[in-house]
């Protein structure tokens, strides 16, 4: 059993990793934004596994935290204030 | 009778911990009794401060494992000669600095949140350096970096404008680097030996790549939070655009506790390995801090960027002692780099209070445009002359003894090449100081506004006097600075053929 | 197998710990760093896991996804329009330091090799065991929490001394202001809130509880509450004017007070910092965590608002007037 | 060499990526960021390299760690309250003497 | 004892292909509407599963409790901040896709 708790925390690491295509790419911040909070789901159900896994119920209680917290953010980013997305000119790199 | 017993048994280099830091709560708490609070609190950490002194010159050294849970375990607070010269120091500086800000903050003035703001912060980087003189754990010495660097940063930001808070936030970043490089370096120690206790560790430490390591990044960590040259670039905007007593709070004392760290990781955790070319490294950058410093100080228009410049310059001197401490050198440079650390910081903040006090007084600090600012005022001028003395190193002071010592050191190792640049480093600083009185102190055309209140003009002549006397006086803190130190050997006042 | 998946999570989780922090530090798009930035905290919290570190893991989950996360949303609506002011003002040694880049990219190469191959390494014991062995002195048997309450109480009590003077710090620099839009709040947010803050608050307690025999503890806990402030904040409760005064100061520094004051006492009483009464009475030191518990979700959630009440006893933090208006 | 390693190596990259972007990023988010990755990457090298395979980890690394991580938070508190800070006065003086050059 | 742990294997391998729908959503899906149905709908289930099976296995109640109270939350918070995401990103001027 423990194998496949293992096998799926590494499937959902994994769809965790290609879904960061998402926050790449965007288009928008609502894009962004929205597939950080999926990875909150994702993120609480490698918890849940990985503590049943290893029977450290204190796995669980990291679960409950972040079940807790993964609106937070997103209402943060509902709550502040932004000009309209076509305004926001995207800067040239200025890491050169 | 019993109340003094009471107070004598007092580990009272602890308390010289707890006593700003309660000070920095109340202050918080209470923001209409800063002023009176906050001095209250200079005085007892000053009479604290004598009391440390007196204790370590009868017991020989003070320790005390916090919570009773000794090494490794517990973190043990330890004051050595250093850490008391340097509690010494800070308390003596700090007292007089809070004098100056009671008079520079006024708490009744249009913009009381300075005055409101400047309190708690002071007495925290006061709790931070204390706390770091006294600690024996290498994660604790990390937690006091940034206690002080973070209270100094929002000190900088003080003043306000836009060039001290963006100085302040550069600041902020390269200590933050500095630390963090800091502590990876402690984490490989522990990974490796499993202690972060200094003594434990200078006796189980093997050299070997991973501890060479670790060394590298501390000591990286700290040549940037010390500001040695090149890593300097975030000290001159700093200290520079920072309020004044600020400022000396800045130049006298913050810079010094990173240095006082590596002291304690050279002379004691690393004092078994070959570190040869390193020494020389070291010594070759301060060679170049102390002349580049100098220079740049000799190029600058404005008096506290000149100042700055020479704290620059200055703290090359402190990397000279690593080279040239040999064996039968050790205890000379150890004593040598505890006076100048002693009397650049009484030289060093009197004079930026005096820079503080002529931008009150003329509105501006331009040295081009100062003429006549210290010229009614005439106590400003000496105190400026004579904190000169001791920057120059000009007998009797401090800094004169201080750096006789390096020399004896120099030609006692062979090292007869860093002669040349402590000489052009006293003849640079000789210059550049001498700008600055020959504009603002000679030319006296008595047009300026009257002076500001007795306090911003009195106190800084103590500090420079104490640094003036320092070298005449010299046997008692040498003494003190000896006391428990990772040295030993004669200190060679005479050079012999 | 297990072994083989565990080598592999623990593979991808570093892989795309280091690819992430690559791509949030390289973009120019704040608003996407800062995204990703919360991604990087949910991925370390899982790295902590890995590495059995839960109480890591809460406080990463905590701070890392929760408090870290508004802070750089909230800061971003001052700091993301155009990124000239946003700039450093200073220049110069820039371009000098580009001669360093072979040497960066060298360097970690190296220290990597030497970490892995030093014989020193996972040779010696660490401190669990000595650690372990004491615990039946103190008041407390989860070994974190001993460690923080007790052996390295000393550290603690200055930590509890940085955050009350980061909040000290935030406020020297400027007075508060609104924070948030002013639009109107969806309902269905004030329905989230009703059900999330008791559970929230419950949990909280929980942690409290539990920090004294397992993971958990005054940290994670305090800093959980600072989260359900956070929430509250966000929609748009306040702390009245005649709060924000000195009960807020008061509320700020009370737990630093107290822990201060036990250690002078201790101090006092017995010679040593922090020498607890009777060998660490639990009672003292789950005063010491309550207290400690308040006074680190007030100081986090005051260090998210970012800036100091106004002297005028007004609400905290103020609301904008003005929908369309100005700032400040 | 044993599977936890990783995870310090990890840390040493992020480390060092860090610090590049704190030198070259110029946007002051961005440093900030960057210091928080620095941090990151010293806590993974910390507990990465005491755990030990098989047993539970150290307690007295994850006390510091734990007092690294909330040092770090408060240092980022304070630095975004700065940059704010910054950008504000950098907008009044723009308005109040340029105001027609506020693009860069 | 056989019985439990197949049916455990079987939701776990029905939530795994949740999640993988999910995903497959996330990053196929032509606009932030649409997508908003991956985060509600599949992952939200893929958790319940993983959740239904984690408590067939769990041995006290309250271990069952403490899965389904973080089940309940995820729920709850993601339908939430799904419907606030699509509000903000309606105000923005975003129009949802049609297929013509």
């Amino acid at each position: 059993m423990t194998g496949l708790y293992l096998g799926l925390s590494l499937l959902l690491l994994a769809t965790i990793v290609l879904g960061l295509v998402r926050i790449l790419r965007g288009p928008t911040a609502a894009d962004r934004m929205l597939a950080a909070q999926l990875f909150g789901t994702t993120t609480v159900a490698i918890l849940l596994l990985l503590g049943q896994a290893t029977s450290n119920q204190a796995l669980w209680d990291v679960a409950l935290v972040f079940a807790l917290l993964t609106a937070i953010a997103a209402i943060a980013f509902v709550r502040r204030d932004l000009e309209p997305e076509q305004n926001k000119k995207e800067d040239g790199d200025v890491s050169a | 009778m019993i109340l003094a017993d009471f107070l004598l048994a007092q580990p009272w280099f602890v308390w010289l911990i707890l006593l700003p830091l309660g000070g920095a709560a109340s202050t918080f708490v209470l923001p209409r009794r800063v002023a009176p609070i906050g001095f209250c609190c200079a005085l007892l950490i000053l009479a604290g401060a004598v009391f440390s002194v007196c204790q370590l010159a009868a017991t020989g050294s003070l320790t005390q494992a916090a919570g009773h849970w000794s090494a490794p375990l517990g973190i043990v607070l330890r004051a050595d000669g250093l850490a008391v010269v340097m509690l010494a120091t800070t308390a003596g500086v700090g007292f007089i600095i809070s004098c100056y800000a009671l008079g520079y903050f006024p708490a009744r003035g249009h913009e009381p949140s300075r005055a409101r703001y400047f309190w708690p912060l002071w007495l925290f980087v006061w709790a931070g350096c204390n706390a770091l003189y006294v600690s024996a754990d290498l994660f604790n010495l990390y937690v006091t970096l940034e206690i002080v660097t973070l209270a100094a940063v929002a000190l900088t930001a003080l003043e306000g404008g836009a060039p001290a808070v963006g100085a302040a936030l550069r600041y902020l970043l390269t200590s933050l680097v500095g630390s963090l490089t800091y502590l990876a370096g402690v984490a490989l120690l522990y990974a490796g030996w499993g202690t972060v206790d200094l003594s434990l560790l200078s006796q189980v430490l093997t050299e070997d790549p991973l501890s060479r390591t670790a060394m590298a990044l501390m000591i990286c960590g700290l040549l940037l939070k010390s500001a040695l040259f090149p890593l300097h670039f975030w000290l001159p905007p700093a200290h520079g655009k920072a309020p004044a007593p600020v400022s000396a709070i800045l130049s006298a004392l913050v810079v010094k506790t990173a240095y006082v760290v590596l002291l304690r990781l050279w002379f004691e955790v690393f004092a078994s390995f070959d570190r040869a070319m390193t020494a020389h490294l070291l010594g070759a950058l301060g060679s170049a801090a102390i002349i580049w410093g100098s220079l740049m100080a000799l190029r600058q228009e404005r008096l506290k960027l000149l100042i700055a410049y020479s704290t620059v310059a200055q703290i090359g001197y402190l990397f000279l002692v690593f080279p040239l401490a040999g064996a039968e050198t050790a205890a000379t440079v150890w004593t040598a780099v505890i006076l100048f650390m002693v009397a650049h910081a009484c030289g060093k903040a009197a004079m930026f209070l005096v820079a503080g006090t002529i931008q009150q007084t003329a509105g501006h600090d331009r040295i081009s445009q100062m003429a006549g600012a210290g010229g009614p005022i005439g106590v400003l001028a000496v105190v400026f002359a004579l904190a000169s003395v001791t920057i120059i190193g000009l007998p009797p002071s401090g800094g004169f003894f201080a750096k006789w010592l390096l020399l004896n050191a120099a030609l006692a190792t062979g090292q007869w090449w860093y002669c040349p640049v402590i000489l052009t480093g006293s003849l640079l600083a000789a210059a550049y100081v001498t700008r600055v009185l020959s504009w603002a102190f000679l030319d006296v055309r008595r047009n300026v506004c009257p002076v500001s209140s007795r306090v911003m003009k009195w106190p800084p002549l103590a500090l420079c006097l104490v640094a003036l006397l320092l070298g005449l006086a010299a046997y008692g803190p040498v003494r003190v600075a000896l006391t428990g130190a990772p040295v030993t050997g004669h200190v060679l006042v005479e050079q012999r053929p | 197998m297990t072994l083989l998946f565990g080598h592999l999570i623990d593979l991808l989780l570093a892989v795309s710990l280091t690819v992430l922090a690559w791509r949030l530090l390289a973009t120019s798009d704040l608003f996407k760093a800062t995204v990703l930035f919360i991604a990087f905290g949910l991925l370390m919290a899982l790295a902590w896991v890995r590495l059995d570190a839960p109480d890591l893991a809460l406080a990463e989950a905590v701070i890392g996804a929760g408090i870290t996360g508004v802070l750089l949303l909230t800061a971003l609506r001052h700091l993301d329009s155009g990124a000239r002011v946003a700039r450093m003002s200073g220049r110069s040694g820039r371009r000098s330091l580009r001669v360093l880049l072979p040497a960066l990219g060298i360097m970690p190469a190296l220290l990597v090799l030497l970490c892995l191959s030093s014989p020193h390494i996972r040779s010696t014991a660490g401190l669990t065991a000595s650690v372990i062995e004491r615990l039946d002195q103190i008041g407390t048997d989860h070994p974190v929490t001993a460690v923080l309450l007790d052996f390295r109480a000393y550290d603690t009590l200055l930590e509890t001394a940085v955050l009350l003077l980061a909040v000290v710090a935030v406020w020297s620099l400027h007075p508060v202001r609104p924070i948030f839009s002013p639009e109107p709040i969806s309902p269905a947010q004030r329905g989230l809130l009703r059900l999330l803050l008791p559970v929230l608050i419950m949990t909280s307690l929980y942690l409290f509880w539990r920090g004294s025999h397992a993971p958990g503890g005054a940290f994670q806990a305090g800093a959980l509450l600072a989260a359900g402030l956070l929430l509250l904040l966000l929609s748009e409760q306040r702390l009245p004017g005649r709060w924000s005064g000195m009960f807020l100061r008061l509320l700020l520094a009370g737990g630093f007070m107290i822990f201060l004051l036990v250690a002078a006492g201790a101090l006092v009483g017995t010679g040593t910092l922090l020498d607890y009464p009777g060998g660490g009475a639990s009672w003292l030191l789950l005063s010491i965590e309550a207290a400690l518990s308040l006074s680190i979700a007030a100081l986090l959630a005051t260090a998210v608002i970012g800036g100091r009440p106004s002297d005028r006893s007004t609400e905290f933090p103020p609301r904008r007037k003005d929908p369309a208006g100005e700032e400040g | 060499m044993n599977d936890l390693s990783v995870y310090a190596a990890a840390g040493i990259l992020l480390f060092f990526i860090g610090l590049y972007a704190l030198f070259f990023r110029r946007q002051l988010l961005s440093k900030i960021l960057a210091a928080n990755v620095m941090g990151s990457g010293v806590f993974l090298i910390f507990i990465g390299l005491v755990k030990q395979p098989g047993q539970s980890t150290d307690p007295v690394p994850q006390a510091m760690v734990l007092t690294g991580i909330i040092v770090t938070l408060c240092f980022t508190a304070a630095a975004i309250a700065l940059a704010i800070r910054l950008k504000e006065l950098n907008e009044e003086h723009h308005s109040a003497t340029r105001p027609e050059d506020d693009f860069g | 004892m056989f019985l439990r742990d197949a049916t455990t294997c079987l939701l776990l391998l029905a939530a795994a292909s949740f999640f993988l729908a999910g995903l497959v959503g996330l990053l196929r899906f032509p606009d932030v509407f649409c997508r908003l149905h991956a985060l509600t709908k599949a992952d939200n289930l893929g958790l319940g599963l993983v959740c239904i099976a984690l408590i067939i296995q769990a041995d006290s109640w309250h271990g069952a409790v403490r899965l389904l109270l973080t089940w309940f939350l995820v729920l709850v918070s993601g339908a939430t901040v799904a419907h606030l995401i699509a509000r903000k990103a309606l105000q923005q001027g975003q129009t949802p896709w049609r297929n013509r």
